[in-house]
């Protein structure tokens, strides 16, 4: 009972954090802060959703001693790991050359990519 | 007018397009002989689990064959279209 | 029930981004919305259960087609019309 | 065509062999899990699209050599029609699957189940997906180079 | 031993070698040029071989069935299917055969010819890697007895020649031709894909023969068989969607124009594989016939007359081109408008078939010829606007032999090969509609003025002082052109023989729809 | 059932893909159009052989019930490399047509008429 | 694998919900006033389409189907980083 | 006379060689009437110079009918035809997949229809 609740718990911490995401990609006013929305908050529930994939495969390896349950772990984790690594960077990328294209972020605060260029 | 007349040609061509919808079922195709012939003798023929590379390379092997061609003709002709070009070129060549 | 309004989400969401690719003026607004056609489509042949052509489709039109697309608008103009 | 910044040319750098591998894994694997050689070449292809995305032109053609990966997709393309020549010499047909259940290289039997270790099965299946996947990789590679070239002066 | 090797895998060996071929002539390029010349060559001459063996094989011991990856070449269908074909099949009938032939002599022709002016070309290993590619893509597409490897030869053909026909990159007109071209193709190759799907989804089978069994004729295979028409007759240049035609033609190499002919013939072959062997009587056959005669009726006013007026000498060519696709169109259309008329397809649809087809090869044979020679004026003066061309005839004497025996064909003045096809059409095509009859002459008449005018315009004149230095062209390139008259000659002497050994049993091999069925799946 | 769903979105989407085609005038825009047209095609091809409640041809648990058919999969597959090949060649020559035109307008890439 | 309420049932309305966000970004894609907006929009939509297909393998009961969500993830940035090196003005 | 280069149409014949054959007698003919004729002919004497109302020869390049202005009466006469069909080669692409597709749509009403 306890792995069913942890899957559970998982799943709704994944769906709510993406769903904030997406409402930040909606409803914020600039680029950075759009960016910091879905960038932190997809990211974080997209790996909640699939650790609850993860805990399932484990819980269900451990239930039926069926080995595919661990490849659907691993794989799932590898695709976890590539999707923590792969969307900072792009994120990153998106970032500075929005910045280089000029897009200011909306309130003026001080710009530190500026000082360093 | 090309506006209209594209529009038009646009709208005739779906429409006799949606004689697909209500031709064919979705989910429930006619005959099924032949996929029902991979699925059932392509594990043991060729002892593959998946059915699609059994298909893409043993049965149908040959057009798998033509579409690597096709690849490689597109290299080729994208590698021809940037050749570098060395000189002496003729202006009509034959 | 629930997963055929996800299917009909994914079919819905296709017409529409093959719609933006037709609205966007900028090509690289365009290049995007095509990505997003490509991934759509993938997931579409996911739920359709074709793994083998929708990791076809992410490799190939979501990776390589859009990066060619890219090079190619970088090759020509950004915009549909010239002097933009 | 500039050099993208640090972060990019790391992550490049450390997720191309991870992509490679992954490829490969993809390509080896074709004739048990969804995969083979068209959708491996692909990935290893967008890795290498990857790497290109990362460093300049001349970094990147000093890396990767056209003619190499000419002769690479050719090769690639040479042992496939190859492994299809092969039932014919043998007195089959072309395009005959001339090592299936033969008992030797490639020629077991295969369980069902979804365990990914029964590499030596299929037949000459593994043969063609390494020779399509070779093919694919140094093929897309070289369309994304090819076009890149187009984009810099002093080339073509 | 290697005899029977090779007589089994004919079919097979003859889109192998030029597969083979292509492959490593990107690598043997690297070496010499010399070894690049013999390569190419030598295997071109294998495929020219072998294809005459095929055909030999196929009209004397009927249609050739192998099948890609059966235990035996000739297990069409595996003996646990329950009586369906799985495999890729390749139906080598006596219409394959046909176009084999004309594939494996123009294809000879073209490259023996196009040896000779290579050192004009920049890096001419892509464009003998395209050539061999494209050389096969028209067998595979002409001998293919499978839907889907149709496509994907189909798609073959057009990016190699696509890429052919840009070989010219510096001028940048012919990127823009290539272009043309390309898309049109591609338009094609999606209908045709649509086709496989509608066509697949219905009858769950992609052998010609097995969907031909199979076929309903619900409003979707009106709609495949429509989709199917349009690309095809796209594809082969009839005339409302001719526009790519003069582009392409004019602005590719001569040799690759030759075989672009070829190309767009396998096209022609492809519609008339469909509507006769796929569809056969259970398509609306008078419409789709008068479609078909009406699309050629087009294409032969409009080419002829749109060419009259042209000052480039290959565009002048591409039109005519178009023209006498016309009248293969109209040839074969009556035969297909008539098929399901027993007294009429006995009395007048079989012999305008065999016009019909009859006119194919000799138009592969004299366009060639025509296209050829015209590129052998433009390599030795370097210019293809008519107006500024004359007096080559002193200067050029082989050449305008060889243009006159083209032109003379194409207008169908006996006794060259074009009369005798024309002669045919003109017979049965006045027994079925004295109209249609008569505006082929027409064409045919303004056809020969046109040429008259080319001719005049090239050769005739006073020698000019600009043109002084011109000499013969290599002999390569007159050996190339030179087969190809010799063959317009013999065609046109004895048309009896040929229509009897080669264009008959094709035309019935096209009527009859049973026996292609039952070739590949035994007695149906 | 799902009402032939995939389908009507298949003949949306080659009415999109024509539309595009026909009313734009970047070269560009034009083969993102034939690129959603061979989409919508792979769509068709893939939807074809859907079976209800099919599982992926693929024997990873014991034999199935029912499999959806896997020779519109590797149709598809094949068409799909077609399509990015067409791409790539046809993107090359946009480029070295606005490096010799000057432009990606299809009204002014018409040095060949008449 | 037995088949309980939860296994049955969990699974498929996650992935709706996330499907539903997937069509919530055309919005972003749509209105976004500059390319960047609508490259986050994508890269958004890549995060969203790769938690949709872990879910969606498990659902659907078929392991393999991971790994198109492996490719996925490994893949779906590399247009993401060409998009913002053109933006960048690098390419 | 030989079955091999007879052609039959099925409603008549055609036979090159027969064809040739009265060629060349016909040729024959004409060479011998030809030749009978002209006998005051003598080349490179003053005679065969021509003769232009007493205005000098022009140049040999000159007298070269150029291929533009061969049949420009044809062209003249069906002017209201050419002014109608060359300008729909456009030379723009998306014209001719407009055709394409017209062709396809017309051809779908006939048939379906």
């Amino acid at each position: 009972m306890l792995a069913e609740g942890l899957i559970i718990l998982c799943l709704v911490i994944g769906t709510v954090f993406n769903g904030l995401g997406v409402l930040g990609l909606l409803r914020f006013p600039d680029l950075y802060t759009r960016m910091h929305a879905t960038t932190k908050a997809t990211t974080f529930g997209s790996i909640f959703t699939s650790l609850a994939v993860i805990i399932f495969g484990i819980w269900s390896f451990f239930r039926t001693s069926d080995l595919q349950f661990t490849t659907l772990a691993i794989h799932a984790f590898i695709a976890t790991l590539a999707l923590a690594l792969t969307n900072a960077v792009s994120s990153h990328a998106i970032a500075r050359a929005a910045h280089k294209m000029g897009i200011k972020p909306m309130p003026a605060v001080c710009d530190r990519l500026e000082e360093v260029h | 007018m090309r506006r209209y007349l594209s529009v038009a040609v646009m709208l005739i061509l779906a429409a006799f397009l949606m004689f697909i919808v209500t031709g064919l079922t979705f989910g429930n195709p006619q005959y099924a002989d032949m996929d029902d012939y991979f699925i059932q003798n392509g594990q043991e023929q060729i002892a593959t689990n998946n059915i699609v590379t059994t298909i893409v390379f043993d049965y149908r092997g040959f057009d798998t064959l033509g579409e690597s061609t096709v690849l490689f003709t597109a290299v080729i002709g994208v590698a021809m279209l940037f050749r570098k070009f060395t000189g002496g070129e003729y202006d009509e060549d034959e | 029930m629930i997963e055929m309004l996800a299917h009909i989400l994914v079919l819905a969401g296709l017409v529409i981004s093959a719609l933006l690719v037709f609205y966007f003026r900028d090509l690289m607004a365009a290049a995007l919305a095509s990505g997003f056609f490509s991934f759509l489509i993938s997931l579409e042949f996911y739920i359709l259960q074709a793994p083998d052509v929708a990791i076809s489709q992410a490799g190939i039109g979501a990776g390589l087609t859009t990066a060619i697309f890219i090079i190619a608008i970088r090759g020509t103009q950004r915009y549909e019309e010239a002097g933009k | 065509m500039m050099r993208m910044s640090k972060i990019v040319r790391t992550c490049a750098d450390l997720m191309y062999p991870f992509v490679v591998i992954f490829g490969w894994y993809v390509i080896m694997h074709g004739h048990l899990t969804p995969g083979g050689g068209f959708q491996g070449g692909a990935v290893v292809a967008t890795g290498a699209a990857l790497v290109i995305v990362a460093y300049s032109y001349q970094e990147i053609t000093s890396m990767l050599k056209k003619a190499v990966l000419m002769v690479q997709e050719s090769t690639g393309l040479l042992l496939f029609i190859g492994a299809g020549l092969g039932g014919m010499v043998l007195g089959f047909p072309f395009f005959f699957n001339w090592l299936a259940n033969s008992g030797s290289l490639f020629g077991m039997s295969v369980p069902y189940g979804p365990n990914p270790g029964e590499l030596n099965t299929a037949g000459f299946l593994p043969l063609m997906n390494i020779a399509v996947g070779i093919e694919v990789w140094g093929g897309l590679t070289l369309v994304i180079l090819y076009l890149l070239s187009g984009l810099e002066k002093g080339e073509a | 031993m290697i005899e029977e090797f090779i007589f089994t895998n004919l079919p097979a060996l003859m889109v192998a070698v030029p597969l083979l071929a292509a492959f490593v002539c990107p690598l043997v390029a690297q070496i010499s040029p010399a070894m690049r010349k013999m390569w190419v060559m030598g295997s071109m001459a294998i495929t020219s071989l072998l294809g005459l063996l095929l055909v030999m094989r196929v009209y004397t011991m009927g249609t050739f069935v192998y099948v890609f990856g059966a235990s035996t070449p000739g297990l069409s269908i595996p003996l646990d299917s329950g009586g369906i074909p799985i495999r890729i099949v390749f139906t080598v009938d006596a219409m394959s055969a046909f176009m084999d032939l004309i594939i494996a002599i123009v294809g000879f022709c073209v490259i023996l010819y196009s040896l000779s002016s290579d050192e004009r070309r920049t890096s001419p290993q892509y464009y003998y890697t395209l050539f061999l590619l494209l050389i096969a893509a028209v067998i595979g597409m002409v001998s293919t007895g499978d839907l889907f490897n149709f496509f994907v030869f189909i798609e073959i053909s057009s990016l190699a020649s696509a890429g052919l026909v840009a070989y010219s990159v510096e001028k940048g007109r012919a990127v823009e031709a290539g272009l043309k071209y390309f898309m049109v193709s591609a338009l094609g190759g999606i209908f045709l894909l649509f086709v496989i799907g509608i066509l697949y989804g219905q009858y769950d089978a992609l052998n010609i023969a097995m969907i031909a069994q199979r076929m309903q004729f619900t409003m979707l295979d009106k709609i495949a068989l429509v989709l199917l028409v349009a690309a095809l007759a796209a594809k082969c240049g009839a005339v409302p969607m001719h526009f790519w035609t003069p582009d392409a033609y004019s602005l590719a190499p001569s040799s690759v124009t030759a075989m672009l002919v070829v190309a767009s013939q396998a096209s022609l072959y492809g519609l008339f594989r469909f509507t006769f062997t796929m569809y056969h009587l259970s398509l609306n056959y008078v419409t789709i016939g008068w479609t078909i005669i009406v699309l050629g009726v087009l294409s032969m006013v409009i080419g002829v007359t749109m060419a009259i007026p042209q000052k480039d000498v290959k565009r002048l060519m591409a039109y005519h081109a178009i023209s006498q696709t016309g009248y293969m169109l109209l040839g074969v259309g009556v035969g297909l408008a008539v098929l399901g008329n027993e007294t009429a397809i006995n009395s007048f649809g079989t012999i305008a078939m065999e016009g019909g087809i009859f006119h194919i090869i000799n138009h592969a044979l004299y366009k060639g010829l025509l296209f050829l020679t015209a590129g052998a004026i433009i390599y030795r003066i370097g210019t293809r606007d008519l107006n500024r061309m004359g007096g080559l005839g002193h200067s050029m004497k082989y050449t305008m032999i060889f243009f006159i025996i083209g032109s003379l064909a194409i207008a169908g003045i006996p006794p060259f090969n074009g009369f005798a096809s024309k002669l045919l059409i003109y017979e049965s095509v006045y027994l079925f509609n004295p109209f249609l009859a008569i505006i082929a002459m027409v064409v045919s008449i303004l056809t020969l003025a046109s040429f008259v005018k080319v001719f005049h315009s090239i050769f005739m004149g006073p020698p000019l002082p600009e043109f002084a230095s011109v000499r013969e062209v290599p002999l390569p390139m007159l050996l190339g052109m030179g087969i190809l008259a010799t063959l317009v000659i013999l065609f046109g002497v004895f048309p009896q023989t040929v229509v009897n050994l080669i264009v008959a049993p094709a035309v019935h091999a096209l009527i009859d729809q049973s026996g292609y069925i039952s070739a590949i799946l035994g007695g149906a | 059932m799902l009402w032939n769903l995939p389908f009507i979105a298949v003949v949306l989407l080659t009415a999109i893909g024509i539309s595009i085609i026909l009313l734009k005038k970047n070269l560009v825009k034009i083969f993102m159009g034939l690129n959603v047209l061979t989409s919508a095609v792979n769509l068709f091809i893939i939807a074809v052989g859907y079976r209800e409640g099919g599982i992926a041809p693929i024997f990873t648990n014991a034999p199935s019930p029912v499999m959806v058919m896997p020779t519109p999969q590797a149709l598809c597959l094949t068409s799909i490399v077609i399509g990015v090949a067409t791409t790539a060649v046809l993107l090359a020559f946009a480029m070295l047509l606005y490096r010799m035109y000057g432009t990606n307008d299809v009204e002014a890439i018409r040095e060949l008429r008449g | 694998m037995t088949d309980t309420w939860y296994q049955m049932d969990i699974w498929f309305p996650v992935v709706g919900i996330l499907v539903f966000l997937i069509a919530c970004c055309t919005i972003r894609l749509f209105r976004g006033p500059t390319a960047a907006d609508r490259a986050i929009a994508v890269d958004t939509v890549n995060t969203l389409t790769i938690a949709s297909m872990i879910l969606l393998g498990v659902a659907y009961r078929q392991i393999i189907l991971i790994d198109v969500a492996i490719v996925y993830a490994v893949l779906s940035f590399v247009s993401t980083l060409y998009i913002a090196k053109y933006l960048g003005g690098e390419l | 006379m030989n079955l091999m280069t007879t052609l039959s149409t099925g409603s008549g014949f055609w036979n090159p060689v027969l064809w040739l054959v009265a060629l060349i007698i016909t040729l024959i003919i004409a060479y011998l009437i030809w030749a009978r004729g002209e006998r005051q002919y003598k080349a490179g004497t003053e005679q065969v110079k021509p003769f232009i109302s007493g205005n000098p020869e022009p140049r040999k390049g000159a007298v070269h009918i150029r291929a533009g202005n061969l049949y420009w009466g044809f062209t003249d006469a069906l002017q209201g035809y050419y002014r109608r069909v060359i300008p729909l080669h456009t030379g723009i692409l998306t014209d001719y997949l407009l055709w394409v597709l017209w062709v396809t749509a017309l051809v779908c009403i006939l048939v379906v229809v």
